[in-house]
């Protein structure tokens, strides 16, 4: 399966969650200060092991950055 | 200097500090302390471009967090980067951004009413980003934005504030606090801002890239403080010509 | 804030207090004491137009006495007035103020130079009230003038800086202390005075008139330190565009 | 013997000094934060009692006052 | 000078007038020729309150109406008000003004907009009155405006054009005709309109309530062409020092 | 326009025009064509630095010459160039310059004006380079100058009128015509200028360094004629609100 | 019948039309300048004496005033 | 006989006059537009040829040139 993880394509094995794609880019469950949304919708922390992700789907895990 | 209130929060500190723009952060930490600075913006942005400890080191510094929507250019995009600020960093506070034009960075003001109707009514509390525009400036409040922040001029342009008598028009038209937003290069710009009615000022580049970014801070800091306090002070009247500060009664007569 | 030397004196505060214009002497000492003013400006008057006690207010207030030569429009009236002074008062300063012009209080070019020029020769440590012009900023202190001071707009007009560019050249071209006097309103002025390279502000009618006379002694005492410390620090340079305090690298998709 | 004492003609003894002129103002040698001109020039508080004044001149007692 | 295109039709001058102000109506024909005015806008009233024979006098004075929606605070109002002076005057062409605040007659963004793209669409050549912001300006020519005229400063107010800086932008993002509408006070800020970039220049007050109408119409009219003409002409460049037009080589030695 | 009357002659044009820094001789010829100057400046030099034909060039434009002492940093150098112009142009016409500063180009307060007494005294129309000093001004009248040229910047410098209300002083001061010099930089300057009370205008460097210096010639005179009509046709005043040009009665009911 | 004419509540008979509107404020078809609006919709002059006004609607004459 | 000539050190002839040193840079009595001074003084036109120059003196010829 092809999920737009933070701008790249990435495979995932079917059935992979939010938790999954979140566990590419190195952020866990439980870590502060992140966040994750699905196809534009936030998913909240709590939920991510229950997101399953669909073919094509837009992935974007994101954090604070230094800005004006 | 007197206390303000955005939104229910009491702070004591009239100036707020961006994150962006410091060589290191340690930098950033410096210029906090200096500015007693008690809220910074942060950005949202993908993991891998956001090296982490940033919410770390603002809170370590005695600040907290104000998520922005830096680069959206929609009503759409800026929503959600304010629900993913949300969920990340745990408050409901957003400086509202939404950019018209790449090359100025000047707001869109259709794109940024509907979008802080729509997160006013998710919940948030709304700083939006605008024009010197007292009537948009009254459409944010009358939408619920919990400050309204004009800019004095584009983002790190340090032209100051280009246009004085739109932020004292803003100040007559708007309730909430207004914050200036944009622009500040220098100590006078900041006191200016307070002396025309502005409540608060953020400052971004003008600290993070000065040469000295803590002095910088500091000098914003002592500079709000002395606006503030001289706009309370009630200043003198302007006159075209002089008037005397020495009496002409009484002086002797020397020119023998 | 650092100090400042003027004829070989080291003097902690940047900000000088002129004494006329308060409503009362104990306002007078509550200004001295909001502005941290080591040095407040007095004029000599005969004495059934001078109350008494003035010198001991400004002493008991922790400053001392700089006396002017206000209203003097000769250099012979200056040079005989900053003599008396220096009998009453027990001290070689003297502000010296030579005017040319009645309605506007401007100093007389010619008069002035020939009174430094005296003055210095008799001992004095001359501060000298001046316009804003660079070539008779230098020619004062070729003469020997401890310190020169330029106007921003008329005595007591509180135009602030009407010219900011010949402030930047008088810095350019006076090695000795620059004092901009006159013409100061409120604090963004004492702010930019001091970020165009003023070494102090002397303010007067800004603090005895204003509706709050130690508000914005304080005020300004705020002011002076932002604007120096913001100098000292490193303004940004001013764009004609908009530089992006935020970037643009790893902004989220979330206009879906 | 007239003299121009602060901007008034006053009549003074012949043989008056300068501080005779003072103490019509109500000034003593002594008293601090004044000065005495006499015809433009200075007179230094320790002789004020040996500058006998002449007809017709002037004579400026003065002190601080506020101003700019 | 050279002449302009707005929504099709030619126009020789750049000096737009409108008919509000003027003492008696033999003053407003005197201005449109001393003005060499094509253009001259009117309101829309109660026939009771519009004594008749303005029409007439315009074109006798050899200009052309626009029709204004002044005193509109609605997209809705202000699209009916085009719409009876399409009818009235047989002219597809409109000045929309819709004011979001009656102390300042500033306009209001959104309904600005609604309104111009509902007049476009009915098939109206839309000269558009606005802010001074270059976002909103991109937008009503995208809307399919004939001309953006952003205001100088509020109506009537005289203040002239508060922010040049913000004019230049509007000059970089929008390719229609740029008017400058309201605030001009005299003939400078007409030239300095055109320096800017702006393709024309609308006076009302300045003209009709000035001392003396025909003289200031006819100052503003060469101010135009001068701004225009300077424009044209690339003006010299801003420099911090002098540069001297005389050569110092072969200055005779002549201070024996 | 009105005619001005300088040291008893009459002109009918109020811009005179500098020889200097034109790229060759038949761009001066243009430029005072366009100008339609009366007046044109020119320098002192020796022979084989000055190529000859200069004034030539300028009576054949229909202009006369008027020397000035540029370059001269003493009263006695500017007193011998003014004598020997008399001798070469048979002319007692002097523009009298003595620069206190090579960086600047600013005036030297005291050597200007002894220079002006001895000018005076050997018969010649002295035309005064001055700083905008009101009082100097006065003094340069008052010694006998046939006019007073304030500047409005550095020379050269393009930066227009830094200190407006400076040259509204010297209008009050002075009585004989008052010419704006050196600074200028386009049109709008020069209206502003003839605004503030001004006679006339001086512009050298903003025409002869322009792009197409016989479209800024043209630009200047005409705004030198639009600024002197705007003066004349007195403005309106300014507010901080807007006034309406439009009354809102009769404004039809178009809401439904 | 009652509308409200040029801001002022007018009686006309029944069946009066736009054109008799217009005539009580002094206009007639074919005059110069004019237009009217009925309940906010602009009526072409030459429809005036074809449009029927309602109880209680409003109606608008307009002419040309002078305005910035 | 050294004099000093529009800055440069000429040697001229013993009597040389002011004439003498205007011919050295090309200049005769009669030009339009030149004028001629002798040690900071001007000499007319009309004296050229009387002024005897001395030893050391310094000798101005001058014209027009382009300047603000």
């Amino acid at each position: 399966m092809r999920v737009r993880l933070n701008g790249d394509w990435q495979t995932l094995p079917e059935g992979a969650t939010a938790a999954d794609a979140a566990a590419v880019v190195g952020v866990r469950p439980g870590d502060r200060g992140v966040a994750v949304a699905v196809d534009g919708a936030v998913v909240p922390a709590a939920g991510w092991g229950e997101v399953v992700l669909a073919e094509g789907c837009t992935v974007e895990v994101v954090r604070a950055a230094a800005g004006g | 200097m007197d206390q303000m209130t955005i939104g229910g929060r009491t702070l004591g500190s009239r100036l707020l500090l961006g994150s962006g723009g410091f060589a290191h952060p340690a930098a950033l930490s410096g210029a906090i302390h200096a500015a007693q600075a008690e809220v910074v913006t942060v950005a949202v942005r993908r993991v891998e471009h956001a090296p982490g400890g940033l919410l770390e080191a603002i809170e370590a510094a005695g600040a907290s967090v104000l998520p922005n929507t830096a680069g959206c250019f929609t009503a759409r995009e800026a929503v959600t980067t304010a629900h993913l600020a949300r969920e990340a960093f745990a408050t409901d506070w957003v400086k509202l951004e939404v950019i018209g034009d790449a090359r100025t960075l000047l707001p869109d003001a259709v794109e940024l009413l509907v979008a802080a109707e729509r997160l006013v009514a998710d919940g948030f509390t709304v700083l939006a980003y605008t024009t010197d525009d007292p009537v948009l400036g009254r459409r944010l409040e009358d939408a619920g934005c919990a400050a309204v922040m004009p800019l004095g001029s584009p983002i790190g342009s340090g032209l100051g504030i280009r246009n004085p008598h739109a932020i004292s028009l803003m100040r007559e038209a708007v309730s909430v606090p207004l914050i200036l937003d944009a622009g500040i290069g220098t100590a006078s710009d900041a006191a200016l801002a307070m002396e025309l009615g502005c409540d608060a000022v953020l400052a971004a580049t003008a600290v993070s890239r000065a040469a000295d970014p803590p002095a910088m801070a500091r000098a914003l800091h002592l500079a709000v403080e002395a606006g503030r306090t001289a706009r309370g002070a009630g200043r003198i009247p302007r006159l075209h010509h002089a008037q005397a500060s020495t009496g002409d009664e009484g002086r002797p007569e020397v020119s023998a």
